[in-house]
Parts: structure tokens; C-alpha cells; sequence
């Protein structure tokens, strides 16, 4: 997963660069921020999504993480898209993110 | 009563001509509409484009359930009331508004809250369901019912600047539960009156409901079932997302008998039917 | 009358405070709003939702302009007047039914035909134009006076299953003939009338348009300036068109001065701004 | 713009498969199909589609080719959309068809 022409001054290889947005209220964990261009630090694996939610976690949420991971996964309530599908039909956990892809995180509303 | 019809009136066929020349729709969606019930539950922000657009194309029978009354901060969204019906109730208001626009539609007032007791015997009497309900303990409800009843549900929300909507329990498409199997923590719920809406946001998803209460209704297929459509009116954007199929390990879609209707939504969801008395949350 | 407002009364805090507390709106919207007034041409399925959701929201002024009455065949979409209301003004129509919602918004019913004599005197009175019109001579009049008269026209139209919505002359988006600048052949043009139209297509349609003139009123970017809204309701599915900007050899736009506005706009198009007379034709 | 791998067993070079759909009404003059995948010839040079007018009046349309074509380009009232954007930004007859782009053309509706 080397790719030469990524690399940086300070010898970071970059494997990821993609868009995470955050919509139906998420954003208002995010200082109301809903379009996050990303790009991952490199490892020698892929990364999943299992590890992109650590990364949230570590680097984007500001405060009360419990509204939005409980365990190892996103609390009830929030629909996950990749690339405009349910994650459940992607593999979930296990899917390994690609280049350019578009990753949503969406509380579902209740208002009429 | 029974809804049975075998051809259209003369008054009836000028007042659809305009949709009775669709080939998609014609005579044929005509009278199966007539012949379908359709129960609208909740008679706020989405449920009153849904009850006016069902009734002004002739549906056959509209019930019509909301426990609540008007009031003034509904007006801005809640366009079938108005300032002479504050205090009275929602269910019998959007009736009286929308007889004037078509007599010729069955309308059903329910002034009354759905709860497990009552839920699954109304559900049974109507062919197509909508929910434009405001809280998650109604919409696990109406679901859960659905389900046992074996009645699609079109199902539509709003707040803020956004909305969502899909079609729930319908041909292969999942449910409400397959979706969502563990409801969310009460304190990440917002309802209309903390987070706000404007109020063409649920005008605008309610059609999008009454379009798809329609085509069910009239035998055209829904193009909602095993897809969400998601909505931001800030940016003037629509998408239409892929979601899962009916789940075989989901507790309702598995057992659909009566008992898989609960006993206590409020306590399943941590949170009340109704939304007048929620505290102000995160979101 | 000057629509002058610098402070919102306790009522008004009622009535419009699930949209006063959206940060992106507030009260700063809420007093734009207030002080707007918007011009709705065509009182039928288009203009029924885009008065409705203005009047609601607590837009300052309505006008409304219509030179038809109401029938039988307009109760399926045109769902603002009812079956007391055949033969009246559909102008004067909306404004009775919508008082009853919201008696605080200035309504002005116009129950004349636009033409060109008067189409930029009545057009210069308002802020925003909403065409909801129904036919190619009437879409031109008004594009033209808009551009001559500098004000933005947020434009919709609705046939069989389909929907088309962008905003005209505003920002550094194109007028209606920068993107049209030669009429269609008159055989080429269905009305309503002649290929139908599914009520709630034009409902939807209305509905995102009245969230565009919200949004420019109340002093937020709309999202149509040089993007087109294209809409099929058989299959479920919106679609964001970029369209080309402004066109320096556009004819009213290189020179807007009243004399753009022809004189005989149904010579120009072929056809007449009445479609009740319209014969049938392919498409 | 030789493709050996589109190959066909005759010998036909295929340069060009896309989608192209009418809208708004326009279907109506092809027998109300909407949508059409469509597979060019190949020829010497990029197809246009000033070239792809030609071949649709030739080819596709039923009758009455004065309700969709006039002179040597779409007649006033159809939008042209190449991949989402009026054909206006994208240069219009001299655009260069690419495979797997999407045209639409689209009847103006006046309706209300
Ligand atoms: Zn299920
Ligand atoms: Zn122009």
C-alpha cells in the first residue's frame, strides 16, 4: 500500500482521503459541522470501518462520545451510508474504506 | 361499510379527468383508489398534506387519528387548521377543512392516542397505513402492528431543515425494527418543539408520502420499498439511499402475531408518546 | 402600505416559534419574512401550495393572480378551493381559505389576466415572483418583466408524472430565455388539460418552490440559482441539473429596459395564455 | 480507437456504450420508452453529438422527426443534459461522447 507520489516532506504515507458527513442532527456533535474532508493517517493494513470510528472518536467528536459509539459500534439511532447504501449491505464493521468514498452517519428522525 | 365500486360517476370523471388520461393511472387507479382505506396517524406538519392530497384524489376512506389539539405554534406547518379551531381537536379539524374540498371521500375522526390496546384493531381496518406520528414510542408501535397486521406503511419524519421517508413492511422491504432493532437513548431525541422545523420541511415530505400512499393505493408499485430518501432543504438536495431487505432475526418479521405488539412503548423507548413534556436535549 | 416591522409581539413569538428557533432562520428570518411580500402568478396546483406554506410561514404580503375560476377538474390539485367555490375567482378563492390560517399576512387577490400592459406595474410592487402559470405565452410575460423589473422568479412546472423547478434572474443564474430563447412549436405543448396531470406532482412541486421563495425572502441563498430541480414521480426520483449562467446575447437580458417587454406575447409563442382552447396534441 | 477486447465475432469495432433517455414528454416521440442503452458503430474519428442526432433521427425515431429535430440541432423547448449539466457547459454539438455518459433530453413542461 505504498504509493510514491503521496508521499509528504515529513514521510507520511497517506492511504485514505474521503468524505464524512454527518447528518439528521450528528452534526451538532461535530460543532454543527456536517461535511468533513479526511484523510487517514497510513497503516500496513486497510482501514476499516471498525478503526475509522476509533479515529472519529479520537480526532473529530468534542465531547459526550457516548452519543455517538456505545461499545464498538454507533449508538441506536444512527443509519451508517457508504457511498449512498446502508452499511448493512457493505459489510458493516468489516468494510474496508476506498479511496473517495462518501461515508454518512444519519440520526434518524422522529418529528411530524 | 364496505368501499365497492364498479365505475366512475359523471361528476366523477371530470373531477379526475385530468389524472384519468394517465395510461399509468386511468380508470382502473381510479377506482382502486376509491376502494382503498387509508389511515393517517397523526394530524400535524406531515399528516395534513398527506390527508389533503389523499382526499382531493379521491380516496375512499381517510381515518384520521391525533389525541391532540390545536394550538397556535402548530399553524405554521399544520395548514389544514386555523385560528378558529384553537383548542379543538386536530382529527375532527382536518375532517371539517377537507370535506369542503372533496364530500365525496369517508372521513374517520379518531380523537383518541394509539396505544397497544387499540392499535392492532384499527390498524386491521385500514389497507394502507401513514405514519406522520412525532415521537419513537408511537412509531415503534405502528410498526410492530403493521407488521402483525401485514399492512404497508409509508412512513415519513421531519425536523429542522431535514426529512426522511420510506416505505416499511412492503413486498421484500424491511420493517421499522429490521432497521432499527434497539430504539435510540432518550437523550439523543429531538422532537419539533425543541429542534424546531421549518415548516414546508414536513409539507414537502408529506407529499412525498401522499405520492406513494397513491401509487400503493391505486396498484402502481412504490418506488420506496428497500430505498430511504433523505432530504435537506438547506442545500435543496434529495438522495435516495439503498437500504437492507427484511431481516430474518428481526423479533417482529419473525413472529408476527398479536403478542409481538408490547405491552409498554414508553418504557421499551425510555421516553413518552407524547411530546409536550420532553426536556430540552442535545439533539 | 410600507411592510415595516422591527419587533416580533408575543403572539407572533407563539405562532412562528418552531421555525424561530432554527439558528440558520431566527428572528432575523422571521422579520425579513414579515416584511416581504411575494407575487404568486397562477392560482391552480402550483400556486395553492406556494400560497399556502407563504401564508403559514407569516409572509408579509400575498399577492395572488388568477384570471380563471374555479372547476370541477381543478378540486384533484388545486387544493386550496372546494366545491362551494366553483365558478368564483380562484384568486379571491386562496386569499378566503387562507385567512382562515393566517388572518395576520396581507393577501391582495388579482382576478385579471397578466399582459403585457400590466405586467411590470404589478410585478415592480413585489419582492419575490412565484410563476405558477400554465402555459409558454404567460412564461415569457412574466420572465421578461421580471428581468426589466430586477426581481427574482422562482419558477415551476408540473405535467403527467414530471416536475421541472429553477430560479430565474437571480444572483448571476439565467433568465427564462437565456435558457429558452426561441418558443417551443405550439404543436409541441401540452397543458394540463390535454396530457394530465397526477394532483400531487404539482403539489410537491409547489411545495419545494415556496421553500425557495422562503428561503430567498427571509434573506438565505436559495439552491437553485443556475441548478435545475427535475423530478419523475413514477420512479421516485429528484435530480440537481447545473444549468449555464447568464448569456451576454440574451435578448432581455443585454438590454432590460420596459421596451423588452413585447407586446404580443401569444403571437410570439403561437399560442394562447388561456389553455382551455387549446386543441389536443402529441406532446 | 481500436478496442480489441470489444471485439465483436463480425469484426464491428463498438467505440461507444451509453445511456441516453428522454424526458418531459420527448419519450413520447419514441414510442414512450424512456430510456435506451445504446451501442454506437465505430468510426475514425470521436463520435459528436452533432453525429449523435443524426444517428438518433436515423435510428430511433418513429415519426415526425420536425417535433424533435430542426435544422442541425434540437428544437426550441428540448434541454440537452450531458451527465447532469446543460449540454451549453460542456460544448454542445462539438461535445465528444465518452463511454458510459448519460444524455438526457428533456422536454420543458409550461403546465401547473
Ligand atoms: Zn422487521
Ligand atoms: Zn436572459
Amino acid at each position: 500500500m505504498y504509493h510514491p507520489h503521496l508521499r509528504y516532506a515529513k514521510d507520511v504515507r497517506i492511504t485514505h482521503v474521503f468524505i464524512i458527513c454527518f447528518r439528521g442532527g450528528a452534526e451538532l456533535l461535530f460543532d454543527g459541522v456536517k461535511q468533513h474532508h479526511v484523510t487517514l493517517p497510513s497503516q500496513s493494513n486497510h482501514w476499516d470501518i471498525r478503526q475509522l470510528l476509533v479515529w472519529i472518536k479520537d480526532n473529530l467528536l468534542k465531547d459526550r462520545p457516548e452519543l455517538f459509539i456505545q461499545g464498538h459500534t454507533v449508538r441506536p439511532g444512527i443509519l451508517v451510508l457508504i457511498n449512498d447504501a446502508d452499511w448493512e449491505l457493505m459489510g458493516e464493521l468489516d468494510y474496508q474504506l476506498q479511496d473517495k468514498d462518501n461515508i454518512v452517519f444519519i440520526s434518524t428522525l422522529h418529528g411530524g | 361499510p364496505e368501499l365497492s365500486k364498479t365505475s366512475l360517476s359523471n361528476p366523477e370523471i371530470l373531477r379526475y379527468s385530468r389524472q384519468l388520461v394517465l395510461p399509468e393511472f386511468g380508470v382502473k387507479g381510479q377506482l382502486n383508489l376509491s376502494k382503498a382505506s387509508v389511515l393517517v396517524i397523526g394530524c400535524g406538519g406531515l399528516g395534513c398534506p398527506v390527508a389533503q392530497y389523499l382526499a382531493a384524489a379521491g380516496i375512499g376512506r381517510l381515518g384520521l387519528l391525533d389525541y391532540d389539539v390545536v394550538e397556535l405554534s402548530n399553524l405554521h406547518r399544520q395548514v389544514l387548521h386555523g385560528e378558529n379551531r384553537l383548542g379543538t381537536s386536530k382529527s375532527i379539524s382536518i375532517a371539517k377543512t377537507l370535506r369542503k374540498l372533496n364530500s365525496t371521500v369517508d372521513y374517520v375522526p379518531y380523537h383518541m392516542i394509539l396505544n397497544p390496546k387499540n392499535a392492532l384493531k384499527i390498524i386491521q381496518q385500514y389497507d394502507v397505513i401513514a405514519d406522520c406520528s412525532d415521537n419513537v414510542a408511537t412509531r415503534y408501535l405502528i410498526n410492530d402492528a403493521c407488521v402483525v397486521a401485514n399492512k404497508p406503511l409509508v412512513s415519513a419524519s421531519a425536523l429542522r431543515w431535514e426529512g426522511q421517508l420510506t416505505v416499511y413492511n412492503y413486498q421484500q422491504g424491511p420493517c421499522y425494527r429490521c432497521l432499527f432493532p434497539t430504539p435510540p437513548p432518550s437523550e439523543t431525541v429531538t422532537n419539533c418543539a425543541d429542534g424546531g422545523v421549518l415548516g414546508i420541511v414536513p409539507g414537502i415530505m408529506g407529499s412525498m408520502q401522499a405520492l406513494e400512499v397513491l401509487k400503493i393505493a391505486s396498484g402502481i408499485a412504490s418506488s420506496y420499498c428497500g430505498v430511504m430518501l433523505m432530504f435537506d432543504a438547506l442545500d435543496g438536495r434529495f438522495r435516495n439511499i439503498r437500504i437492507r431487505g427484511k431481516k430474518p432475526n428481526c423479533v417482529v418479521c419473525s413472529n408476527p402475531t398479536e403478542f409481538s405488539v408490547l405491552q409498554d412503548y414508553e418504557a421499551f423507548c425510555g421516553s413518552s408518546a407524547s411530546d409536550k413534556c420532553r426536556m430540552l436535549n442535545l439533539l
